[in-house]
């Protein structure tokens, strides 16, 4: 009932929004606009400690505003009065804050378990830690994909999670809070959008050189736009015959020590995990290089001659490729769709 | 004049040093005093330091994809910043407190182990030195099989694994180069003079009060570094161990922290944030004791509910120890331990609001004198008051899964340090100027300095919140632009840079204050405790006859007494007592006899930053060299007594 | 200026700890080959032998039982956190998804 | 009372060193701890490799933990001499103290050689690592408190010999003693026994 009375202050929160952000368009990474029902639960969690907090700061602030107004030192004002303490005082200011913790307690503890619980019909994709971009699976279907995770709208996600090598944080704000990925752990996370959308997501936890770059995309799809994608990641990229520039730059990569690390299926197959992203349907993908920069040629081409300059400290070395041999590289990538 | 005994010579195996002025008595002191301000001026060149080393960073941050710093150089900026402005410059402020003033409140003479004090400064000064040498002697590098496009430049090869050093990020595979090494091993040899100035301090307490000083006379800021001394005690040895780890997992090949090995890289967590969260409590106690003395004094009078606040400050520091995991919520740790741990973090809120509302209290209905100490102790309020509050949002698990990790959690600790424990050293510094440089400071320059560090401050970490609610991710080099992040990161900048002209006139002030300020009156604020009842700048001896204290604020009820509507009425007598004691505590009437100075701390302190390069530079030379001085420091202070004859 | 409120105990009382000391490490090194025999009892058996142990050194050796209470209080609340932390941290990583 | 506080004060009738002896000794309770825990979590870990089951030698450290639990005795009654003003039996009671340390120290440096001739060395597993860095530890103070013993020995060889009073007072170092070994009474039983 308590609890009815704080939601329906929730509104004010847009008039303190629409104040602050007086200056800024929307930003990808909010965290306060929550697109699905994980998010949203943790939302009016936030905004109720939020509104609780600000009547106790107002209090606060008052209390010390007035007493300095009312109490400073003017010519003649007689020396106070010498009060030590009072204990019904003390209780009350003790007693006051407990219940306040408990009634936030509540829904706290409730919303931790709630966030925790796996979901029944849940789609269960692995998150894989890199330094320093995300490699997904989905075990059900045999893919194996980075950067841009693709989930169903219709049907929660869970997310289970793994790191390679460091720490990482996997965070969509839209859609959830985040969770590490820990090596030789497993951690757990639900996801779900309420509709067919894009969002941001970013590594948050420190993880090198290179960590502020290391970010993600999430891609809703309604059920059969999902299952049409499905159904395309699981082909294998066609080798190319023909002498087009796409053909010479497949077999750039092949020769040119791509395929120590890189795979694409079909063209040079799975042998067990490769440290790199499977570029099997790479132009199916808007972004690249832990989504730090889109999917253009433009992009490509700076990527493909100092992979360094762009992500420092990363794995991917400067093969020295030609502008040739990059020119048909991007024709090449251009064509896993 | 004065009465002190020369120091007897000899009676021992080398010669006594016994300077007075000069660079050697500084360097040989033991008297706690001097030890104060040493730490004090050492603390705040390092707070200097860090807060260059922030600047540094907001310019790399005022616009997105800036490429004024390479990402190594900005990592080692943070790393750097953070580990100094904790453990170089608060802590080390807040030791200088302790030492100049925990004597003198409990009317002592000079701690329990003086050379011990001396020993713990000049460890913490080598410490320090080695830290930063890593500029000069650490290198960094991309992880192993990474590539980088430039060479790391001296700025780059700096620790670089954030402040909490998170393995196996911090890890030898993934921090190549010795930067890392300097971090643990500096850190090791700072926890050592902090863990020893705790010992010290505790037995001071306990066994150094003037006759009279029950415990429940004790003036709150000394109860405050009692309590700051037992987080200390207890919660250094857990980080010592733990950077033991690091370092043998680093040199030695093994892998407590690395999956590879069967280690645990949570576990690092656990043992960082253990000692880690009572750090935080480390660094807010002693400003919670200086506003607990400040407030009353101008207020004129007492401090509300003396015994809650103390009992709340315990309160603070006992559950301090049972919530670290709230820096975990988003690890791998299980649903049930973030449950626990959010509850037993919430609770903290009560203590520490009892502490506030007492100080409300405190100042409600009194008569407020606004000096420059008392608007950093009421902008100390305000300010603390925000930050706790946003603590208090993380507290709420499932909301700090989206705040940990940006800029909101960076604004929360920067109100609670800067706002918090800065605002509140400020308080102190002015507080007690004419205590011990017997002048006064420019009046209108502190109010200059607090308005704007106010401003500024509030310019500089108030977007911060918002920022983080939108996305901006901390230890990030770059930001996207299409993050929208820009306008507030701009600001944040400008306030930076405010809050740096703001120390520049706070260090104006000082400056030709303590060169050229009015000569302080016996008694500036016509304060309460008893270290105001002694000569302005404190005489060697401290005390030249024992204060026998008979209540709480005995200096004040010397000087006050109550009518009876409860008002504070001087009595006729008091002016003549300032005046005796005065007279008293320059010309002591009994032969004094004090601790002489000693080589030996230093030499001891010395050895310390050997074994550390011994360790880096993997030299078994160094080491020997390194252990002969802890040695040879060690004997020589073993056979030469504290005080020579009598 | 060490004044304890109780007379220290003799040597013949110290020889007569000891000797209980050495009794007790006795029974724990038998324990530990009986473990067939004895079976789950035998790890907390250990710990209590090791906390009488402990309690007897601290108390009489280190006369505790004699000092002041202040120290006591420091000693056993150092112990008492100690315990309830790390018991705390090793069920906490006990619980983790190892794999 | 050495320092000069020349003036009547509050305190808690426990000498000021022997004080500050027993916040140490409190705090080294949390470094203990820590050592502790992480050999535990380890130790309750299944990863392959070789453990310390595999190369201990129980008679022998029994023995060893044996001579340790002794030299506390033998401690104890130094300090009892020196209360009864005995220089002469303070003296022996010290050195046999000393000693018996120095037979604990030899075993626990021969059975360090014998692990490591099984391939129990620092590097090979967290189980060897924890349990090197946990015993190595307890052994460098061990070794400190000989060292302490020897120079309490030495003192009591020149002329005026020991007092409770002096410089390096027996009774904080027969503490320091006192609690290098009932940190041993729970690392035998943790580590080895259990
Ligand atoms: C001076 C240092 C200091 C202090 C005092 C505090 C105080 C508090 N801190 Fe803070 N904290 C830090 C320094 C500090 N913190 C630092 C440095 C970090 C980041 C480390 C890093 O990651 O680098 C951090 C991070 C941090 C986190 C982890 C966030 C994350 O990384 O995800 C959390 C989570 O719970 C937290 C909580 C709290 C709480 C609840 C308090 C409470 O003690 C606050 C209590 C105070 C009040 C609540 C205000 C006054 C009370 C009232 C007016 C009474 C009424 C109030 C209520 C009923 C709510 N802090
Ligand atoms: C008490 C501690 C303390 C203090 C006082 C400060 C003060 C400041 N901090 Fe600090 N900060 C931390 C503790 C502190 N910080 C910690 C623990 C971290 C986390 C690190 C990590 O993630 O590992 C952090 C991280 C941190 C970040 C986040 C970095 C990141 O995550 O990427 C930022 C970014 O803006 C920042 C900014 C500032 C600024 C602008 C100040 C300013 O207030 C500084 C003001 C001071 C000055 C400007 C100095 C004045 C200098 C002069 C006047 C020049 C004169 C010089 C000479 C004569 C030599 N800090
Ligand atoms: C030594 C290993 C290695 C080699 C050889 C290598 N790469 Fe990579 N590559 C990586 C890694 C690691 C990444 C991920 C980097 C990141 O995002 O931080 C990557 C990323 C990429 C990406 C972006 C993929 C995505 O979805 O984000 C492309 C495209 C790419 N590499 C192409 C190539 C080509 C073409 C070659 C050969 C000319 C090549 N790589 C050789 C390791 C390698
Ligand atoms: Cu991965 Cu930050
Ligand atoms: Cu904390």
């Amino acid at each position: 009932m308590l609890m009815k009375i704080f939601f329906k202050f929730k509104n004010l929160k847009y008039l303190f929004l629409v104040f602050i952000s007086a200056c800024i368009d929307n930003a990808p990474l909010d965290s306060l606009s929550p697109e699905g029902p994980y998010a949203r639960s943790i939302d009016e969690l936030f905004w109720l400690t939020f509104w609780i907090a600000v009547i106790i700061f107002v209090l606060v602030q008052g209390a010390l505003l007035v007493s300095v107004l009312l109490f400073r030192d003017k010519p003649n004002k007689p020396e106070p009065k010498q009060v030590h303490g009072n204990t019904k005082l003390e209780i009350i200011w003790t007693v006051i804050p407990v219940l306040i913790l408990a009634f936030i307690a509540v829904p706290t503890v409730r919303t931790i378990f709630d966030l925790a619980r796996e979901p029944e019909d849940a789609l269960k994709i692995e998150v894989i830690g890199h330094q320093w971009w995300f490699e997904y699976k989905y075990p059900d279907y045999g893919i194996t994909t980075a950067n841009v995770l693709v989930i169903p709208s219709d049907r929660p996600v869970r997310l289970e999670m793994w790191s390679n090598d460091v720490l990482h944080n996997y965070w969509v704000p839209k859609l959830n809070g985040k969770r590490y990925l820990v090596p030789g752990q497993k951690t757990y996370l639900n996801l779900h959008a309420d509709n067919p959308d894009e969002f941001w997501a970013q590594c948050g936890e420190y993880c090198g050189l290179s960590h502020s770059k290391m970010r993600g995309r999430v891609i809703s799809l309604s059920e059969n736009d999902f299952n049409l994608w499905i159904n395309n990641e699981q082909q294998n990229a066609l080798k190319l015959e023909d002498g087009s520039l796409a053909a010479e730059g497949q077999s750039v990569f092949l020769n040119a020590g791509c395929t120590q690390c890189h795979v694409i299926n079909g063209v040079w197959d799975t042998q067990g995990d490769r440290i790199a992203p499977n570029l099997t349907h790479f132009a199916a993908r808007t972004v690249f290089a832990g989504a730090a920069l889109e999917n253009n040629k433009e992009n490509l081409t700076n990527w493909l001659a100092n992979p360094a300059k762009i992500k420092p400290g990363t794995f991917m070395p400067n093969l020295e490729l030609t502008e040739a041999e990059i020119n048909a590289l991007i024709a090449y990538l251009g064509t896993l769709k | 004049m004065t009465k002190i005994l020369e120091p007897k010579k000899q009676n021992s195996i080398f010669r006594r040093p016994s300077s007075e002025t000069g660079i050697w008595s500084w360097i040989t002191t033991v008297d706690h005093k001097k030890i104060g301000i040493m730490y004090g001026y050492a603390a705040f060149f390092f707070l200097l330091i860090g807060g260059l080393e922030a600047l540094v960073l907001r310019i790399q941050l005022s616009q997105p994809d800036n490429n004024f710093l390479s990402a190594a150089e900005y990592n080692a900026m943070f790393t750097m910043h953070g580990t100094t402005m904790i453990f170089l410059a608060i802590m080390p402020i807040s030791a200088a407190f302790f030492n100049y003033l925990l004597p003198l409140q409990i009317g002592a003479r000079d701690v329990a182990f003086p050379r011990l004090n001396a020993l713990s400064f000049w460890i913490f000064i080598f410490g320090g030195i080695f830290l930063y040498s890593t500029f000069i002697f650490g290198t960094a590098g991309a992880p192993e099989g990474g590539y980088l496009d430039e060479e790391v430049s001296w700025l780059g090869s700096a620790p670089n694994g954030g402040w909490f050093g998170y393995q196996p990020n911090a890890g030898l595979k993934y921090s190549p180069g010795t930067a890392m090494d300097f971090w643990a091993l500096g850190l090791q040899i700072l926890g050592i003079a902090s863990l020893i100035s705790a010992f010290n301090f505790i037995t001071t307490i306990i066994n150094m009060r003037t006759k009279g000083m029950r415990f429940m006379r004790m003036p709150v800021f000394t109860w405050m570094t009692f309590a700051v001394s037992f987080l200390l005690a207890f919660s250094l040895p857990i980080i010592a161990i733990a950077l033991f780890y690091v370092t043998f997992d680093r040199n030695f090949g093994t892998s407590f922290f690395l999956v590879e090995g069967g280690g645990d890289p949570v576990l690092w967590q656990h043992l960082f944030w253990l000692f880690g969260h009572p750090e935080v409590y480390i660094l807010i106690l002693p400003a919670f004791g200086i506003v607990s003395e400040v407030l009353p004094t101008f207020s004129r009078k007492p401090l509300f509910g003396y015994a809650a606040i103390v009992f709340a400050g315990f309160g603070i520091a006992f559950i301090g120890f049972g919530v670290w995991a709230h820096h975990m919520f988003a690890s791998s740790i299980s649903t049930v331990a973030q449950a626990g741990f959010g509850l037993s973090t919430m609770v903290i809120a009560v203590p520490t609001g009892v502490k506030i509302f007492n100080w409300l209290g405190t100042i409600w209905g009194g008569k407020l004198k606004l000096n420059t100490p008392m608007l950093f102790s009421l902008g100390f309020i305000g300010m603390f008051v925000i930050g706790g509050l946003s603590g208090v949002t993380h507290s709420i698990v499932p909301a700090d899964t989206q705040q940990t990790d940006t800029y909101y959690i960076v604004a929360h600790f920067h109100y609670v340090l800067f706002g918090g424990a800065m605002f509140g050293i400020f308080s102190g510094l002015y507080y007690w100027f004419p205590k011990v440089w017997g002048k006064m400071y420019n009046e209108t320059l502190g109010k200059i300095h607090f308005w704007l560090m106010l401003i500024g401050f509030n310019l500089t970490f108030g977007p911060m919140h918002w920022l983080g609610l939108q996305g901006q991710v901390r230890r990030t080099w770059v930001y996207a632009k299409e993050t929208n992040l820009q306008f507030w990161n701009v600001i944040v900048t400008i306030g930076a840079f405010i809050i740096a002209l703001s120390i520049v006139v706070f260090m104006i002030n000082w400056i030709f204050s303590k060169r050229n300020g009015e000569k302080a009156p016996f008694d500036p604020w016509d304060a309460r405790t008893i270290e105001w009842s002694i000569p302005s700048p404190t005489p060697v001896w401290n005390f030249s006859t024992a204060p026998n204290v008979k209540s709480l604020d005995d200096f004040w009820h010397s000087k006050y007494d109550e009518d009876e509507e409860g008002r504070a009425v001087r009595k006729p007598t008091a002016d003549q007592l300032l005046i005796d004691l005065e007279e008293d505590g320059l010309n002591p009437k009994e032969e004094i006899i004090l601790p002489n100075p000693s080589y030996f701390p230093i030499v001891l302190a010395s050895g310390l930053p050997l074994l550390g390069y011994a360790v880096i530079f993997k030299s078994i030379a160094l080491a020997v060299v390194g252990v002969i001085l802890i040695l040879s420091g060690s004997f020589g202070w073993g056979t030469e007594p504290l005080e020579e004859g009598h | 200026m060490s004044n304890s409120h109780l007379s220290h105990p003799t040597p013949k009382k110290y020889v007569q700890i000891a000797i209980v000391l050495g009794v007790l490490t006795a029974i724990e090194v038998a324990l530990y080959y009986t473990e067939e025999i004895v079976g789950s009892f035998t790890a907390p058996l250990l710990v209590t032998l090791a906390i009488g142990k402990f309690v007897i050194v601290v108390g009489w050796f280190m006369h505790l039982r004699f000092e002041n209470k202040t120290v006591n209080r420091f000693f056993t609340g150092g112990m008492i956190l100690a315990l309830i932390l790390f018991a705390i941290v090793m069920f906490e990583r006990a619980s983790a998804n190892y794999f | 009372m050495s320092t000069a506080h020349a003036y009547p004060h509050e305190d808690t009738g426990v000498e000021t060193r022997k004080l500050g002896m027993w916040v140490f000794l409190s705090t080294e309770i949390l470094f203990f701890g820590t050592l502790i825990t992480t050999f535990m979590i380890f130790k309750g870990k299944d990863f392959p490799g070789i453990k310390l089951t595999d190369v201990y030698d129980i008679p022998f450290t029994s023995i060893s933990s044996f001579v340790l639990l002794m030299s506390s005795l033998t401690m104890v009654l130094a300090h009892n001499a020196l209360e009864s003003d005995d220089q002469e039996k303070t003296r022996v009671w010290l050195l046999a103290t000393a000693m018996l340390g120095a037979v604990f120290l030899a075993g626990q440096i021969y059975e360090f050689t014998e692990f490591y001739h099984k391939g129990f060395e620092l590097d090979t597993n967290i189980f060897s690592s924890s349990f090197y860095v946990l015993t190595g530890f307890h052994g460098l103070h061990v070794f400190i408190g000989v060292v302490l013993l020897l120079s309490l020995w030495g003192i009591g060889q020149r002329q005026n010999g020991l007092t409770l009073e002096s410089g390096m007072n027996l009774e904080f170092v027969a503490l320091y003693w006192h609690f290098v070994d009932i940190v041993w009474i729970v690392l035998f039983t943790v580590v080895y026994l259990i």
